[in-house]
């Protein structure tokens, strides 16, 4: 009987009077009058959604969540769920950050600028490569981002995109919507054990070839032992080289400028973001060749009118809003918070955190891989490579329903052949993994 | 004060492999060393503490960005996106994430009731990529019906710079369309335009005058006529919540900015969410997968994914941006029917408010949710820089271009009467400033007028390209 | 093996370069040279507590903690679970908030200043009276340190302090102790049928009570309704009246002012604390006669060198780190940000909310005494009042017996009698109310 | 930029009981009305966003102010103490919040290693609260053992002012007891305050100045021997963790400050926590309730709460800061033995190494965690005011008295050697100013230097006594 704002947004303020006040200014009775709207395409229906209090939304919320199963997750394939120090979640989630725009007033906005030009920086350290730019959606996107670049950039009248065949299929499908506007033709190359067949993908380069896609780790989660031999291929058919990687990947596997990499993509979302139902940030670095060719925003250091050093948006010509129909990507809203936190992540963990963190990934994986070796039916790792973070194993009864008993006894995993399993160590505790061990013997004999 | 950079408090460069570091891996597999900042929690924690009072939030004052709708972002959206049973990785199997299916669901059919669309996706993960889906979208239609010769986009002289280059992405031409006097589409000119070769028209509405675009139903008819399609670009949507729908003027595809509309945080740029609603006819060539019913146990309703016929597959790894959907969900429950509407309509009274107590001239309307004013013999990106001094966000400015010096403002709902008093005088103040004040603003920020010619000619894009103070 | 800190604090940031250049400086080889202490005070044990990392030890935490049962607690007699809105929680932990130190330096803390004086503004407009210190540790202590303040202001020679025979142990108890360093007796009146026996109370007051000590709502949930006459009684006698309360009661009660009381204290954690396990905000406020006798820390506005308006901590010559001996308390560190979370949650709710939420508190308490009443073997409320969000139930079975039967179906209650429970609708939403009414009736049968 | 107050932004007067209002409760029942702010979340959130930005807190930089021990207080100290499962009321029987109870336990036995003490008490919600608990502990004791007639605590000249008033709200005579020229306690001036009259000994070692009072062995024997009891002031405790314990210097009771040793967060004044630990013959009179095992099934241990045989009753309604001790108990079971060793060998590195970098004179040492040095011809307070100039906190002044002109300076372990060279150079830089500029300081904080004096003189403690602005 006492609230306001019971039947209106609670996040209007205006008090009656003021409403009054203002309606009387602009010369209306109530605030319909205000719209011209034709009384034909007027909506006097209700959507039938009810209001409801700040504590009964949380509570439905809740309620629906709920409904998802605690399971510890051994996933990965581009998503993983290391552990983010509490930092992140309490620096990040101060408002300045959390609300602001795009930084279009860059007096205003340093603060977030200079965050993101250090983000900027971590993955020029990690790739090696010149420029990397301040977010793309995620790793699909940007690899579909990285064939357009490819066709813009290309020398030849070449039109196919290279990709191993054991790609994601967000993935590849994301890049075949991005390259429908073109001539491009994204087509596979055979793997071998795991990594790239070498031999298959000399055969089917030829200068028609104007990228070539490869990852590193895998996306069976082993270390690409042919990185160099892309790169020279690449260079010998005029094509670009673009790689796929992650940051925590980066931090201890060859870096992709020593490789010959032209662009690096990825989702860089593993450091600073739990597994959030796929949601990620794309990665996208390049060589300084192709700086006005890059899509997304970028920021470069600076000076204001009293020559200290400032940071801005800058090169916005190559964007949307300037360029339009001739911009480089049509880009505007990007991931620029989630960058925020996978440079406060990677500031948390320092290089040695990283590179510790990148380690254990390997060894880990690989006392894991041995255990599961050990049990009856059961082979892993099935590729006979070095492994980062994440195997495949092959197991006698069908994959299915072997993933299906884990799933009720609490573990997730990826079924990725008839009899094959896959399995991450990231996040994972040691006491999890010791009972994924007892529970993987009981499943899968 | 100044903040050094991470890596001018500290650069460490740890080696790797070798011989003596029990590097698990062989040398010609890992690179040789790495050089990053190793600092200590208090030293971070200092760090991102200084540099978030250098930013400009939805916190510290008015946000009255044009074509942005830079709403309060309620405090309790955070924490249901916070929650543990949010964190799910994307390859679970449906039957364990049967919260976050029901979740989308619902979301989905949410969006379709408040744009009168038939069949939504999540997908989009912002915008523009709600654009690229629409315009794929198109595509695979025309192609389905045989009518893949369409090759032109239409999109109006003031749209937003995102159709242009999404329409291009999406490898159409972009045909140009020019207002008319009063800032509508010129119909004409659409006619004009028009052609067996149209894939679609672009159009948001209220245009980004704020102006409603009267002859929709004929616009809409027009382009049906020539067998095209209408996509509303849901930028400005926050002017008719609850009064009209894209559905049923005509649209036969939109997207909806849940960052602008429902309010959840921009982040600095991002992420955002763009989900895209159609018609029924369009529905078989949504992105993959999308989340329906399957009918479940007596007590509750189950959930799954499903492939629509002739799906463009994927504009995204998976399913968008899952925390955001989250927020917009919590959003659009918390208001309900009668709040969507309130804050329509108090966007449109803050607009209407703010513009009558303004000298500057506001050339076009009746308009909406935002106006655009012209700083007249005024530059308006120093008026904006002005603006800064006193403490206030400036309006978009320079756009749209049809508004000599435009001041493109868009107060929301959620700024107070004297919010907007205040805002209105700084406004008024700037406007009675010289040339020379307003080119030396800003002088009260945390940087000075910022050189962009110097960032752009010399690109300095990391650390690595600075000389390095030790801090 | 790249980690640092890896045997020291994780929050000490010094490199071993660092390290090495600051025990240079001071010409020392270890820290151990640094320290003087004589050999046979030395300790060269063990406290044996492992060092844990951020992850373990949230896990340690989480883990202990999973042991409390998760009930639904119809649980009041001072602390209330009220819904608090999220933006208390976001805004109360803005580090700047949290971590700041006492206002020492006001130039820099206008800030927290600012709120204290809001919230102590918030309290003057409360209960009627001049003065609110900004905060006490809960109501237990501002009981005790309205004792000290009767005795240092009394004009006789009196001794005693009169309390309801009903008054929680650890209120009494803690109060016995804060005036064993006096001449002061704690002696208990009668309550009659939930409220102050007049009679009784007359009967026991003379011109050697110092201060009567009334609480509205009493610890039974019944709306006191002799006030004015407790009032009265303490004029007579020339005694402090000191009321017990809380924000939300005083939202729609009597005005303690209008009632003649000399002071009030009580519990104000009920607005902005989830119940946590006691933890208080003790609330003091009272007359500006006695503003030179407070305890507590006191902010007041001022003016800053140019003349604009400031707040400082003000009247410090009360307090212990000035006049030491003669302080009029000892209380240094307080809580100083529960009463920001307080002051928070109030401005949330606006008059009109604090207005609706107590007078729901009256409504809905009067609505579940009736659906528990019309149970077989069950009587509600007991007393013949009016009732503020909770209320005694007489049950036919033994109170224990019931409490644990209810606890075992989710839903904790106070066991005030033998045959007697208290339950309390704070907090509690609708639905569980229901389940609550269901529940009893089958357990009270 | 001045934040008006809540009231200037609106008050809002709702009027209850009358006619036709539906208010439950009749008039005589009721007050009459409530005048307060009505206000909305964002109107909200941008005043204490604003309120924020005008204070200073350990994330802003170095807070060296001697005997606060202000640490940086870890981020993960809040998500434990925010976990739903700590959400319990006061009474909530034990056989359901053994959560609870374990923490408690296990910071209780973590309390009694650190300190050697052999029980511990976790109610006392502050460092005075804690002496307060000693103190009533001792006078329990002495009552136990008919020698009630002590009536006199010895409390150091330069102790914390709160060891004097609690010896005086417990009701003891205060005789305060001077430093001899070393700044430690006299060992022949002890010698004659001692009595049969001596309840106990209040000392903090180290001492305020942060030197270590070398003869504690025998001050404690001395004290023993007339009967009287040892208290420890644990406002110091972080100079020793892990090299010297309370109780193996002969101490009977202490009190440990989580807020400070144990980095829980000050909040601006509050709430800390004081638990306080005992020799076994002072246990029995500890408040009540503690906590014990009680033995349990065979994969759990099982608590509960009970009542030592004579104790002293409560000194807070229930246990005291339950949400703060949660924290300390987190802190230190993240650092365990070598953190905690390693802080006290940083923090005591820290304050060496700035006292060799700063001109002023530092007359007392070999000090440990903190020192004290002297302004000499300045004003200390001027000093402090000008130091915020330089953007640090400046340390605590004018106390000890001991040193004219106190400087009393505790950086923490927290600080590194660059921040630390930072303050230097603040202390140094106003080490070479004129009475003028540091009289005229502050002049680069939120607010100019504030008038004390007519703060006092005319006290307006609540917006009711202002002329308010309408904002």
């Amino acid at each position: 009987m006492h609230g306001s704002h019971a039947t209106g947004s609670p996040y209007a303020p205006h008090t009656d009077e003021e409403r009054s006040q203002m309606l009387d200014a602009v010369g209306a009775e109530t605030e319909a009058d205000l719209f011209d709207i034709p009384e034909a395409v007027q909506f006097d229906g209700e959507f039938d959604i009810d209001a409801r209090s700040e504590r009964e939304t949380r509570r439905l919320v809740r309620s629906i969540l709920g409904r998802n199963d605690d399971l510890t997750e051994l996933l990965g394939r581009g998503h993983y769920g290391y552990y983010i120090p509490s930092l992140v979640d309490h620096l990040a989630d101060r408002s300045e950050f959390l609300t602001s725009y795009t930084q279009y007033q860059p007096e205003v906005s340093q603060g977030f600028l200079q965050a993101l030009f250090e983000y900027q920086s971590l993955l020029v350290e990690l790739t090696g490569l010149e420029i990397a730019n301040c977010s793309m959606y995620d790793a699909a996107t940007a690899l579909g981002e990285a064939a357009t670049l490819a066709e813009r950039v290309r020398d030849t009248s070449g039109h196919r995109v290279l990709v191993p065949d054991r790609l994601l299929e967000g993935r590849r499908s994301t890049l075949e919507n991005y390259v429908a506007g073109t001539d491009l033709v994204v087509e596979a190359y055979p793997t071998d054990d795991g990594n790239v067949d070498l031999a298959a993908l000399e055969e089917a380069t030829d200068e028609e070839a104007v990228m070539l896609y490869a990852e590193n780790p895998t996306v069976r989660g082993t270390i690409e032992e042919n990185l160099e031999a892309v790169g020279d291929l690449a260079v010998a058919n005029e094509a670009l080289f673009v790689l796929g990687s992650d940051p925590i990947a980066l931090s201890v596997l060859q870096r992709p400028a020593d490789v010959g990499a032209d662009v690096v993509v990825g989702d860089a979302s593993v450091l600073g973001l739990p597994t959030s139902y796929g949601m990620g940030l794309g990665l996208f670095a390049t060589s300084e060749d192709y700086l006005r060719q890059v899509p997304g925003r970028l920021v470069g250091a600076s000076e204001d009118s009293t020559d200290r050093r400032a940071y801005t948006l800058t090169l916005q010509t190559r964007e949307q809003h300037i360029r339009r129909e001739r911009a480089t990507s049509n880009i505007c809203t990007n991931q620029a918070w989630v960058a925020l936190r996978t440079a406060m992540h990677a500031a948390s963990l320092g290089p040695n955190g990283m590179v510790d963190l990148a380690e254990r990934g390997v060894t880990r994986a690989e006392d894991l891989a041995e255990r599961l070796d050990d049990l009856v039916g059961v082979k892993a790792p099935v590729h006979d490579r070095h492994h980062f973070r994440e195997f495949v194993v092959r197991v006698d009864q069908p994959a299915p329903a072997i993933a299906s008993d884990l799933e009720k006894r609490g573990f997730a995993v990826h079924v990725v052949g008839e009899h094959e399993i896959q399995v991450c160590v990231a996040g994972v505790s040691d006491a999890r993994i010791d009972s994924f061990v007892t529970t993987f013997r009981e499943v899968a004999r | 004060q100044y903040e050094p950079l991470l890596s001018e408090k500290d650069l460490t460069r740890v080696e790797i492999g070798g011989e003596d570091d029990g590097s698990p891996l062989p040398d010609d597999l890992t690179r040789d060393s790495l050089e990053l900042p190793e600092l200590s929690e208090p030293e971070l924690a200092r760090h991102y503490t200084r540099l978030s009072q250098m930013i400009y939030g939805i916190d510290s004052g008015p946000y009255p960005l044009g074509s942005c709708t830079m709403k309060y972002n309620p405090k309790f959206t955070e924490d249901v996106a916070a929650l543990p049973t949010a964190a799910v990785h994307p390859d679970r199997s449906e039957r364990s994430i049967q919260g976050t299916l029901e979740l989308l669901y619902r979301l989905q059919d949410y969006l379709g009731r408040i744009g009168g669309m038939d069949a939504v996706t999540l997908q989009p993960p912002a915008g523009a990529a709600g654009e690229f889906v629409g315009i794929r979208v198109a595509a695979a239609y025309h192609e389905h019906n045989g009518e893949g010769h369409r090759d032109e986009v239409i999109v109006p002289e003031s749209a937003h710079g995102t159709n242009f280059a999404t329409a291009a992405l999406g490898g159409y031409d972009v045909v140009s369309l020019p207002s008319d006097d009063d800032g509508r589409v010129d119909l004409e000119a659409l006619e004009a335009a028009l052609s067996e070769n149209t894939a679609a028209l672009m159009l948001t509405n209220p245009n980004t005058l704020g102006l409603f675009e009267r002859d929709i139903t004929e616009i809409a008819e027009m382009v049906h006529d020539v067998g095209g399609l209408l996509y509303y670009d849901g930028a400005n949507l926050n002017a008719l919540l609850g009064r009209a729908r894209p559905g049923d003027m005509g649209f036969d595809v939109m997207h909806y900015n849940v960052h602008k509309t429902f309010a959840t945080p921009h982040g600095g740029g991002g992420p955002g969410a763009g989900p895209v609603g159609v018609v029924d006819d369009l529905a078989p060539f949504l992105p993959a997968p999308r989340v329906r019913e399957n009918g479940g146990s007596k007590s509750e309703t189950s959930y799954e994914l499903f492939d629509p016929d002739h799906t463009i597959g994927k504009v995204h790894g998976y399913q968008g941006n899952w925390l955001v959907l989250i927020k917009a969900f919590a959003y659009i429950a918390r208001l309900g029917d009668a709040g969507l509407a309130d804050a329509s309509a108090k966007a449109v009274l803050n607009a209407n408010y703010l513009a009558s107590q303004i000298g500057y001239d506001v050339p076009y309307e009746p308009f909406h949710h935002e106006f655009v004013a012209s700083a007249g013999e005024q530059d308006a990106a120093d008026v904006a820089k002005r603006m800064l001094d006193y403490g206030v966000h400036p309006p978009t400015t320079k756009w749209p271009e049809i508004v000599p010096e435009a001041l493109m403002t868009e107060p929301t709902e959620v700024e107070s009467k004297k919010t907007l008093d205040r805002l209105a005088a700084a406004f008024n103040a700037v406007a009675d400033e010289d040339d020379p004040t307003l080119e030396a603003a800003p002088d009260r920020t945390a940087a000075r007028r910022i050189d962009q010619t110097s960032a752009a000619r010399s690109p300095r894009l990391s650390w690595q390209t600075l000389d390095l103070e030790d801090d």
